[in-house]
């Protein structure tokens, strides 16, 4: 056990490595300087800066040094905002993000399965139609005409809440409803299509036989087993979520870190890409080994050591 | 349980059974597709979502035709005009009858009476009927290429990585977690150097961040697949690899593969307009159905008109796309056939 | 039936690897003929590895060890694709599943004349419809039937098109793994019989696989019982119902119900305890006990049996 | 066997259809039987002929839709199931009537703990603490054989081998002491000697609690182990019923001749097996009159016609083929039938009644 | 700002000018900005955010007042030498929030270390003027004291110049001359600007809360020399960028002023609280003369003609946008004797025609002997510009037959790359003043301007810019009319660029807010003097 967990780590460990590695050169592939703005610095200034920044030195020197800064925890200091490290911005800006993201991802997840077990119990009725209707329009409309109608409508028509900032749980509820419905239509079509599988599996004929009732049934028994699939692709989009999403921190005006690595993006502060790439790459890289942990959680023929299945 | 007496005792003859017909099949032969538009057909959802996607694309054509105005016929005049279309003009509620929000005509008011835009015109006085259908035309084709991308890279890098197994599947997945991790923007704009806007780059940038999802349903597929009994039996009839790939593998995950080809046409959509708004996307004044949304969307509350009929037309259309293809997961699920 | 041997099974070994330190020896170093135009049955529980034998000898898998020799020629080891395509041409395998063993996207005709094709065997597409509805009716189907697809027939039929797939590149021996497990049991004397008829007509060789002993009795004139990964018993498929000597076969007989309920009623069922061996003093290993009735067994085990068989 | 006491169950004229993209299956087409109580009913007959859907449709299992109930009645202690609430129902499921599916590797939830599979039922039915239940379920598991239950109760069923599943869902079946015990090919996915132990055990049971059971299986060996009684069925309907040396013995049906001659006895020689030709019959579209009638080497002109009734062979013994019409013509049975029939009768009637009354003296 | 200019949504002003009564109402404003503070160095400001933060919590020797012209900040009066050379300020007796006072040595040290190569300061260059700034930052000189200006004593401090530039007292009321407590920074080390407490301020306001990426809060200076005019208690800035929620954000009453993006326009222009401004801010086409066709004179004045402006400012862009026709904005500088507005004398230059913009269009492809054209087109990726392009690109096209514009659309900073590799055709481009003077707007096109990079070079051109800005220096008069001149040439003789519009913003404002000024260059508003009134009713 601890021995497959060492190799997962390192295995981990690899993937990042690859994954910042790749994203130095590309970046360095990037147009433009952080400090071509104004174009009106002198050469010595110039100079001056790629010196302070470690730009002088040729790419691939550039990279054993930055590797060399990460190996010992060091990001760096941001381009955009002077003298900010990288490692506190990142820290700064997370903490909406993943708050918005981990609620949203939580009740959207919930409402979604209640939506797909609905569905795949009321296959083919009105019900079913419906919440698959719902499921469609989560998937097919992106989430910024969702977060504009919902500012407008809920907030500045009814005033029921605010509609913007980030200064406390009341706060969240827009953004968080917009943030949901993709997850929630996701949710609702992977389990609608897995329960009904599961529905009609021996086991719950078993249960069913065994006279136990619709919701244990449900509940206890088939939910269970439809889940696996949908872990599959809540992991990878728990991480979309959780470090931000541009647009929805854009309209609601949160301080959030999706925003912010766009403008990183656009401002070429490659400390910050880089950090914040890391970071994100990191963060997948986690929530894949913890997918399948809850694989194992889930599913107990799923031993994380290997073994049987 | 006495036996009725009235029988004619010839009725007790042997008959003349020909064993061998018992062999026959009464059944109409069916090939694997014509039996899944057989299961398609008595799906009315799926059947209501096939007619949704054919009128879609019906219009698409036949739609910019109809108005006499080119998608880039631009007149301030008439810029920002609200819907009117004949007839309906007069049906109160609909409000198709190009007056604004406050009751004014604004078409009495610009002096255009005798005009109709049937979805109205935009801040450049183009008129959005056309640029909507014409809009479709590159959505869709936009849709189809991302499917096609799908399918051809994500179903010959899912199917390599599962037929050959071990450590080639091993790095091949770990390949992909690694591209999943580089994040798409950087990628995006890295492309804005090398590439122009344009109908290839669009494509290029499906390609490069597209297919990965495909490639591993496709993967567990065949890793399922390639252990079936068919295709041990080629494989003891000594069919090389190629073709054991070819007849036998991808047939059988080509199902599962469309279905998801359909899912993924969404996202590809918007994924579109995304490239369009940093400058990937197609030349303007072309503009695909995203564009047009997330354009629209900007005066939703002054001018619905702009944002809301590309955005039904884009609706249908994916509730046609997702009900089909619904549908079709059920059609051509092995497991629900008898 | 002759005594010339077409297939020698030296030692052979098939392990698994499924964790680093954690082997599976599916087939545990086997050896055993099979004579021409023969019927050899293998018979054991469930995971025993029946199957991995056949598909060892057939090179779907490569061995772990030992040695499979096909008219003297080793099957194994490195060969070249032509080489590979002959042996392909000679052996060939009936599956046991009929759902998962014809690929549901072919018709038929396409699936039968697979192997025709890949090994050339029709001169244009005239000769190979011919030879399709040939091998059709050699199984008992017809014409007709070569555009169907294969979830249009039933499980019998199915099996009967995976039999003539086979029948198509004219091999000389086939491994039929369960071929009738899956099938009802009205169905399975069609494939029995159908099978019986082709060995006649055809010369040919069977490995047949199978847990049902009582068809297995029936079909084979020798037949080995495997236990986890060995076999343990190998007989004339007479000597083997009449005197079971290994104690897992008497076990195994004693088990299998049969159609009367006079028997039934009064049946008593042997336990096999694989403790009672003591093999850590004494190797065991197959050990004649009277002609052609092997047994695996240490010395003093032999010593036994033989007195046994004697009485 | 007129000393059986009481009708638990009675299947009158039973049709379940199903609706299909293809038209309707018309599954079972009119079943009538009765069970007794501490019998065990065997149905045989092949695959598709409509076993599993009888004995679902007794526990009111049958999906609705694309499964429609079309008419007949099934009566449980005089109540028909068929006018039951799933409500009611679910009382009755697990408690009065229970049942063994086919594959012990897919009939247990493999995400849940066995112990709690079984406990489930008992706590739903016998209304008793969690405490309690875990009581009974080690009780059982101990009754069905498998050593250190309470280590056993906290796993998943992957940790099982198959014939070890299979006994927990006997456990689970037999929990609350049903009236009722189906069970739709429990040994069919199993080794002979694991089919064998499962058998026994489930004979041994059945003796200490006297519970009736419909037993399913296309195996004739298992029948004739288990069986008091046997129904065999064809395309949705019986056709032949009769206590199990009735069947065995002197069986009158074509259908069962051809079932029990393509069984290869221990002791059959070389010549080729009796093979019941064809396949079996479309049920979108039954065919007119006799369904056997496309695979039966005697089939009669009325055979293409109309359907055989029900003829009486014996007061237990009933066989739906125009052949036992007095109008028919004799016809020799194949010749396995005909050897069963003459080693029984050089011994006939002594043993099998004795067997009976002494189990059900104990 | 200086700089490239991107098209914004905000800006404003107020033109209620009572005079201040001291109200009883609560004194809070509440605002936002578009953006996080970047720096609160003020040697290292760039952009809008920092240059308004900058010039509330902090003051120069100057501030921009009423009508953007400089009043007394720190300096209390200066005086000017003969030759316009040296500036003598005289500095009154103010403090930094931590008590000590604000001496001539904190001017001193702040635009040593603006200049010195190893700040790196992006506006090192608007110092040029003073004596030896361009060296030092060039690292020609090594030694910072060698800069034009000296602590005379704590009260008082000389600043001497390059050349005389007229424009000097609008220049020190930029952020990058603004003063910098040395003891101060030293012990903040690499801390300093990074929170509120790692600041001393000496400006009308302090500021007392900064959430990153959220906002702040500017609290009434209480140290402050003229506190008795600051009215505000507080000002509440956040940070918002989408404009559809700020919209929303006032419609609700959280915010008492918003700038209306052109959809907004429509629903907003009859409301009693909208209003335009216009700014000096223009933008144009940038012709590439090393592109052959657009090197043609009749191709450029084809270019120049053929667009509909007037449809571009009103009806597009629809916010008080001005069409332009000119390349010094209107209502920026004045004639400094008969105060006449700068275009008083031209007024516009190639008004658009359309049937002469094809007769030029015609003749310029006989002379390249071509009868189509496809020319490239560099934008932005906003999304205003987009509209803009597209509306250009059909204006272009529809007028000037056999012309195929198309368009690349590139983020700014790659713009920016492109721009000074001098890889486009036509560019559309913007500039803002970074002080008010037309010069800031004519250096851009002299032969080697750092803006120029489309191969525009007209000897006379450059004539009367240098010469405006070396010996006409002291005579205000003519190097007016210089100015004037050159522009002259720029447009109607050679067509170089095409102007297109002078930006103009809408915006609603709460009616009790009074006395914001809007400024033209520098910082965008000034609160020092606002107050709320008649909000409590
Ligand atoms: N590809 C494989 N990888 C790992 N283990 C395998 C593989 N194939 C078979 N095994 C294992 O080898 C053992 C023998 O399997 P095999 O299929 O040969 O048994 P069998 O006798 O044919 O059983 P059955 O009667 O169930 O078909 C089993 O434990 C099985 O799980
Ligand atoms: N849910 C269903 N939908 C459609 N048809 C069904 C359904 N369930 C059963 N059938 C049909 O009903 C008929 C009888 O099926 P049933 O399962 O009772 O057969 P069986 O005798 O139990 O066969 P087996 O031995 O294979 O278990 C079959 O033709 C089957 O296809
Ligand atoms: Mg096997
Ligand atoms: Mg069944």
């Amino acid at each position: 056990m601890t021995k497959y967990l060492l190799q997962r780590i390192v295995y981990m460990l690899i993937t990042l490595f690859i994954i910042a590695s790749a994203t130095f050169f590309l970046m360095k592939l990037m147009p433009g300087t952080p400090f071509s703005n104004e174009a009106k610095l002198t050469a010595e200034q110039r100079a001056v800066i790629l010196e302070k920044y470690g730009l002088d030195d040729p790419v691939p020197v550039q990279y054993v040094k930055y590797v060399g800064n990460l190996l010992k925890g060091d990001l760096g200091v941001s381009f955009q905002f002077d003298n900010r490290g990288v490692t506190d911005l990142i820290l700064d800006r997370i903490g909406p993000s993943a708050y918005l993201g981990f609620q949203a991802m939580v009740i959207g997840t919930i409402l979604g399965i209640l939506l797909g077990i609905v569905s795949a119990l009321y296959q083919n009725t009105w019900a079913d139609y419906i919440s698959t209707l719902v499921a469609i329009f989560g998937i097919a409309i992106p989430s910024f005409i969702f977060a504009g109608l919902l500012q407008y409508v809920l907030g500045v028509e009814l005033r029921w809440f605010p509609v913007a900032f980030w200064e406390g749980p009341k706060y969240t509820v827009l953004p968080t409803i917009a943030l949901l419905i993709f997850p929630m239509a996701t949710a609702a079509r992977f389990i609608r299509t897995e329960m009904i599988e599961v529905l009609h599996s021996d086991y719950i004929l078993m249960a069913r036989a065994k006279g136990m009732r619709k919701s244990t049934i449900v509940f206890k028994h088939a939910l269970r087993n439809s889940l696996i699939p949908l872990i599959t692709v809540i992991g990878p989009m728990a991480v979309g979520l959780m470090t931000g999403t541009l647009v929805i921190e854009k309209i609601f005006s949160i301080p959030g870190l999706g925003e912010q690595f766009v403008r990183s993006i656009t401002t070429n502060d490659y400390p910050m890409i880089m950090g914040t790439t890391i970071f994100f790459a990191a963060l997948f890289i986690f929530i894949i080994f913890v997918v399948d942990v809850l694989y194992g959680i889930v599913d107990p023929r799923i031993r994380l050591a290997g073994g049987k299945g | 349980m006495n036996t009725e007496q009235n029988i004619s005792k010839e009725l007790f003859q042997p008959a003349q059974i020909d064993l061998n017909k018992s062999e026959r099949i009464e059944k109409p032969s069916l090939t694997y597709w014509q039996d899944a538009w057989l299961r398609l057909r008595k799906n009315k959802a799926a059947l209501f979502g096939l007619v949704m996607v054919i009128i879609v694309i019906a219009m698409a054509f036949i739609g910019p035709l109809m108005t006499g105005y080119g998608i880039d016929d631009q007149d301030l005049s008439r810029a920002k005009m609200p819907p009117k279309v004949p007839v309906l003009e007069n049906i109160g509620w609909l409000s198709l009858d190009g007056k604004d929000s406050n009751g004014n005509d604004v078409y009495a008011a610009k002096g255009k009476e005798g005009e109709y835009y049937y979805f109205g015109t935009d801040g450049l006085g183009r008129d959005i009927w056309t640029r909507t259908w014409e809009g479709t035309q590159i959505s869709l084709f936009i849709a189809f290429a991302a499917a096609i991308i799908d399918m051809v890279i994500g179903v010959a890098y899912g199917g390599i990585s599962a037929y050959y197994g071990g450590r080639v599947d091993n790095y091949m997945m770990r390949f992909i977690e690694i591209l999943i991790g580089i994040p798409n923007l950087v990628v995006v704009i890295l492309m804005i150097l090398v590439l122009e806007a344009g109908l290839t780059s669009i494509i290029i940038a499906l390609t490069i961040t597209g297919w990965t999802g495909m490639a591993r349903i496709v993967r567990g597929q065949v890793l399922k697949l390639k252990n079936q009994e068919f295709v041990l039996a080629s494989r003891t009839l000594g069919a090389p690899d190629s073709k054991i790939i070819m007849k036998h593998l991808i047939p059988n995950v080509l199902g599962i593969v469309i279905i998801n080809a359909m899912f993924s046409i969404p996202s590809a959509i918007f994924f579109e307009a995304f490239l369009s708004f940093i400058g990937l996307g197609l030349q303007a004044p072309n503009a695909s159905l995203g564009v047009m949304i997330e354009d629209g969307y900007r005066s939703l509350q002054i001018f619905p008109h702009m944002m809301i009929f590309p955005a039904v037309v884009m609706s249908i259309l994916m509730i046609g796309f997702n009900l089909l293809a619904d549908g079709l997961r059920d059609a051509l699920d092995p497991k629900m056939r008898d | 039936m002759s005594n010339e041997k077409l297939l020698e099974i030296n030692n052979l070994e098939q392990h698994f690897k499924l964790g680093k330190n954690n082997i599976l020896r599916a087939v545990d170093g086997i050896s055993f003929d099979i004579f021409k135009g023969e019927t050899f049955g293998l018979v054991g529980e469930s995971g025993c590895g029946k199957s991995t034998t056949g598909r060892t000898i057939i090179r779907l898998y490569d061995a772990s060890g030992g040695e499979v020799l096909y008219e003297g020629e080793n099957v194994h080891g490195k060969k070249s694709k032509a080489e590979l395509k002959k042996f392909n041409r000679k052996m060939q395998m009936i599956f046991q599943d009929p759902y998962a063993s014809l690929n549901p996207r072919m018709t038929v005709a396409d699936i039968i004349a697979e192997g025709i094709d890949i090994h050339g065997l029709a001169k244009n597409s005239k000769e190979r419809m011919e030879k399709v509805y040939e091998l059709l009716e050699t199984v008992g189907l017809n014409k007709e039937h070569a555009n169907r697809y294969p979830h249009e027939f039933s499980g019998g039929q199915r099996q009967r098109i995976g039999i003539a797939r086979a029948l198509a590149v004219d091999p000389d021996f086939i491994i039929a793994d369960e071929p009738i497990s899956a099938l009802d049991v009205s169905i399975q004397a069609q494939v029995v019989n159908l099978l019986k008829k082709l060995q006649k007509e055809k010369g040919l060789t069977y490995l047949f696989i199978a847990h049902d002993l009582s068809m297995v009795k029936y079909i084979s004139d020798r037949i080995g019982v495997m236990y986890r990964g060995k076999i343990v018993e190998l007989a004339t498929s007479d000597e083997l119902y009449a005197n079971p000597i290994h104690p897992y076969t008497r076990s195994l007989l004693s088990a299998i119900p049969l159609p009367d309920p006079d028997t039934e009623k009064t049946r008593k069922r042997i336990m096999y305890n694989p403790d009672i061996h003591n093999y850590e003093d004494e190797e065991p290993t197959m050990r004649e006990i009277t002609p052609g009735h092997f047994v695996y067994c240490s010395e003093s085990e032999y010593k036994q049996y033989v007195a046994k068989s004697n009485k | 066997m007129t000393e059986m006491t009481e009708k638990i169950l009675e299947v009158k004229d039973l049709h379940i259809s199903f609706e299909t993209y293809a038209g309707e299956v018309k599954a079972v087409r009119g079943v009538n039987f009765d069970l007794y109580k501490g019998e065990t009913l065997a149905i045989v007959g092949e695959s598709g002929s409509g076993k599993s859907v009888t004995s679902k449709s007794i526990m009111k299992l049958i999906p609705t839709p694309p499964g429609k109930y079309k008419n007949g009645e099934i009566l449980f202690d005089g109540k028909d199931i068929a006018k039951l609430s799933e409500k009611q129902m679910q009382g009755i499921r697990g408690s009065d009537i229970s049942m063994i599916f086919q594959d012990p590797m897919t009939s247990l939830n493999p995400t849940m703990k066995v112990g709690n599979q079984i406990m489930e039922g008992i706590i739903k039915h016998q209304k008793v603490s969690r405490a309690a239940a875990k009581e009974r379920a080690l009780e059982l598991l101990r009754l069905v054989g498998i050593p250190q239950p309470e280590v056993r109760l906290e796993q998943y069923p992957h940790q099982f081998s198959g014939g070890m599943r299979q006994r927990v869902v006997i456990a689970i079946a037999l929990a609350c002491n049903p009236k009722i015990l189906i069970a739709d090919e429990p040994t069919t996915a199993l080794d002979v000697t694991i089919q064998a132990q499962i058998l026994e055990l489930m004979k041994d049971l059945q003796k200490k609690t006297d519970t009736s059971i419909i037993f399913i299986t296309h195996d004739l060996g298992v029948v004739a182990n288990m069986a008091d009684r046997v129904a065999v069925m064809y395309g949705g309907k019986i056709v032949e019923i009769g206590k199990a040396e009735e069947i065995f013995y002197n069986p009158q049906h074509p259908y069962t001749w051809g079932l029990l001659s393509s069984m290869p006895s221990l002791e059959s020689g070389d010549s080729d097996l009796y093979a019941i030709p064809g396949s079996p019959p479309d049920l979108l579209n039954p065919p007119k009159g006799d369904a056997f009638a496309a695979r039966n080497e005697f089939a009669m002109q009325i055979d293409l016609e109309q359907e055989p009734p029900m003829f009486k062979v014996s007061d237990t013994h009933y066989a739906a083929t125009w052949l036992l019409h007095p109008d028919a013509p004799k016809v020799e049975p194949p010749a396995t039938v005909q050897r069963m029939k003459e080693s029984r009768s050089i011994g006939a009637g002594k043993s099998s009644v004795g067997v009976k009354e002494g189990a059900k003296n104990e | 700002g200086g700089g490239d200019k991107k098209p914004a949504d905000q800006g404003a002003g107020d033109d209620t000018k009572k005079d201040p009564e001291v109200t009883q109402e609560e004194q809070v404003l509440n605002i936002i900005d578009s953006a996080e503070i970047p720096t609160m160095d003020s040697i290292q400001g760039t952009d809008a955010v920092a240059f308004q933060v900058m010039s509330e919590v902090f003051e120069g020797l100057y501030r921009l007042g009423e009508n953007g012209q400089p009043v007394e900040g720190i300096a209390e009066s200066h005086t000017v030498s003969e030759d316009g050379l040296v500036y003598t300020f005289k500095l009154r007796d103010a403090v930094w929030s931590n008590d000590t006072p604000v001496t001539a040595k904190d001017f001193v040290y702040a635009w040593q270390k603006a200049v010195d190569p190893a700040s790196a300061s992006q506006y090192a260059f608007i110092m040029g003027d003073i004596k030896n700034a361009n060296k030092i930052n060039a690292g020609e000189i090594t030694d910072l004291n060698q800069l034009g200006v000296v602590a005379e004593d704590d009260k008082t401090l000389v600043v001497t110049l390059e050349r005389p530039t007229p424009y000097f007292l609008s220049l020190t009321t930029f952020a990058t001359f603004l003063p910098q407590n040395e003891e101060f920074r030293t012990a903040q080390g690499e801390n300093y600007g990074l929170e509120v407490e790692n600041l001393i301020y000496n400006g009308p306001f302090t500021l007392t809360e900064w959430k990153h990426e959220e906002g702040w809060v500017y609290t009434k200076n209480e140290k402050y020399w003229d506190k008795d005019t600051v009215k505000l208690d507080t000002i509440n800035v956040k940070v918002v960028k989408d404009p559809a929620t700020a919209v929303s954000l006032y419609e609700t009453g959280q915010i008492d002023r918003v700038g209306l993006s052109a959809e907004y326009v429509d629903k907003y222009s009859a409301d009693p609280n909208y209003r335009t401004y216009g700014e000096p801010t223009l933008f144009y086409l940038k012709l590439n003369q090393k592109n052959e066709a657009l090197a043609n004179l009749d191709i450029r004045k084809a270019l120049n003609l053929a667009i509909d402006k007037e449809g571009l400012a009103d009806v597009i862009l629809n916010n008080g946008s001005k069409a332009a026709y000119y390349a010094v904005p209107a209502e920026f500088v004045t004639h400094p004797e008969t105060g006449e507005d700068f275009r008083a004398k031209y007024g516009d230059f190639n008004k658009t025609d359309k049937e002469k913009a094809a007769e030029h269009w015609k003749k310029g492809l006989e002379t390249l002997g071509k009868d189509a054209l496809s020319i490239g087109y560099l934008t932005g990726d906003t999304e205003t510009a987009k509209k803009i392009d597209e509306y250009i690109k059909n204006q272009l096209e529809t007028t000037l037959p056999g012309l195929t514009v198309e368009l690349q659309q590139v983020p700014f900073k790659q713009r920016l790359e492109l721009d000074d590799a001098m890889d486009y055709d036509i560019q559309n481009a913007g500039w803002g003043p970074d002080y008010q003077d037309a010069m800031t707007f004519s250096d851009l096109w002299l032969t080697d301007g750092g803006h120029n990079k489309m191969a525009y070079s007209n000897p006379e051109y450059d004539k009367l810019v240098n010469d405006a800005k070396t010996t006409l220096a002291g005579e205000p008069v003519k190097r007016f009319e210089a100015l004037q001149e050159a522009e002259r040439i720029l447009l109607e003789e050679d067509a170089a660029l095409v102007p297109l519009y002078q930006r103009g913003s809408a915006q609603l404002w709460q009616p009790y807010v009074k006395n914001v000024y809007v400024n033209s260059f520098g910082p965008d508003y000034s609160y020092k003097w606002a107050y709320i009134e008649g909000k409590a009713k």
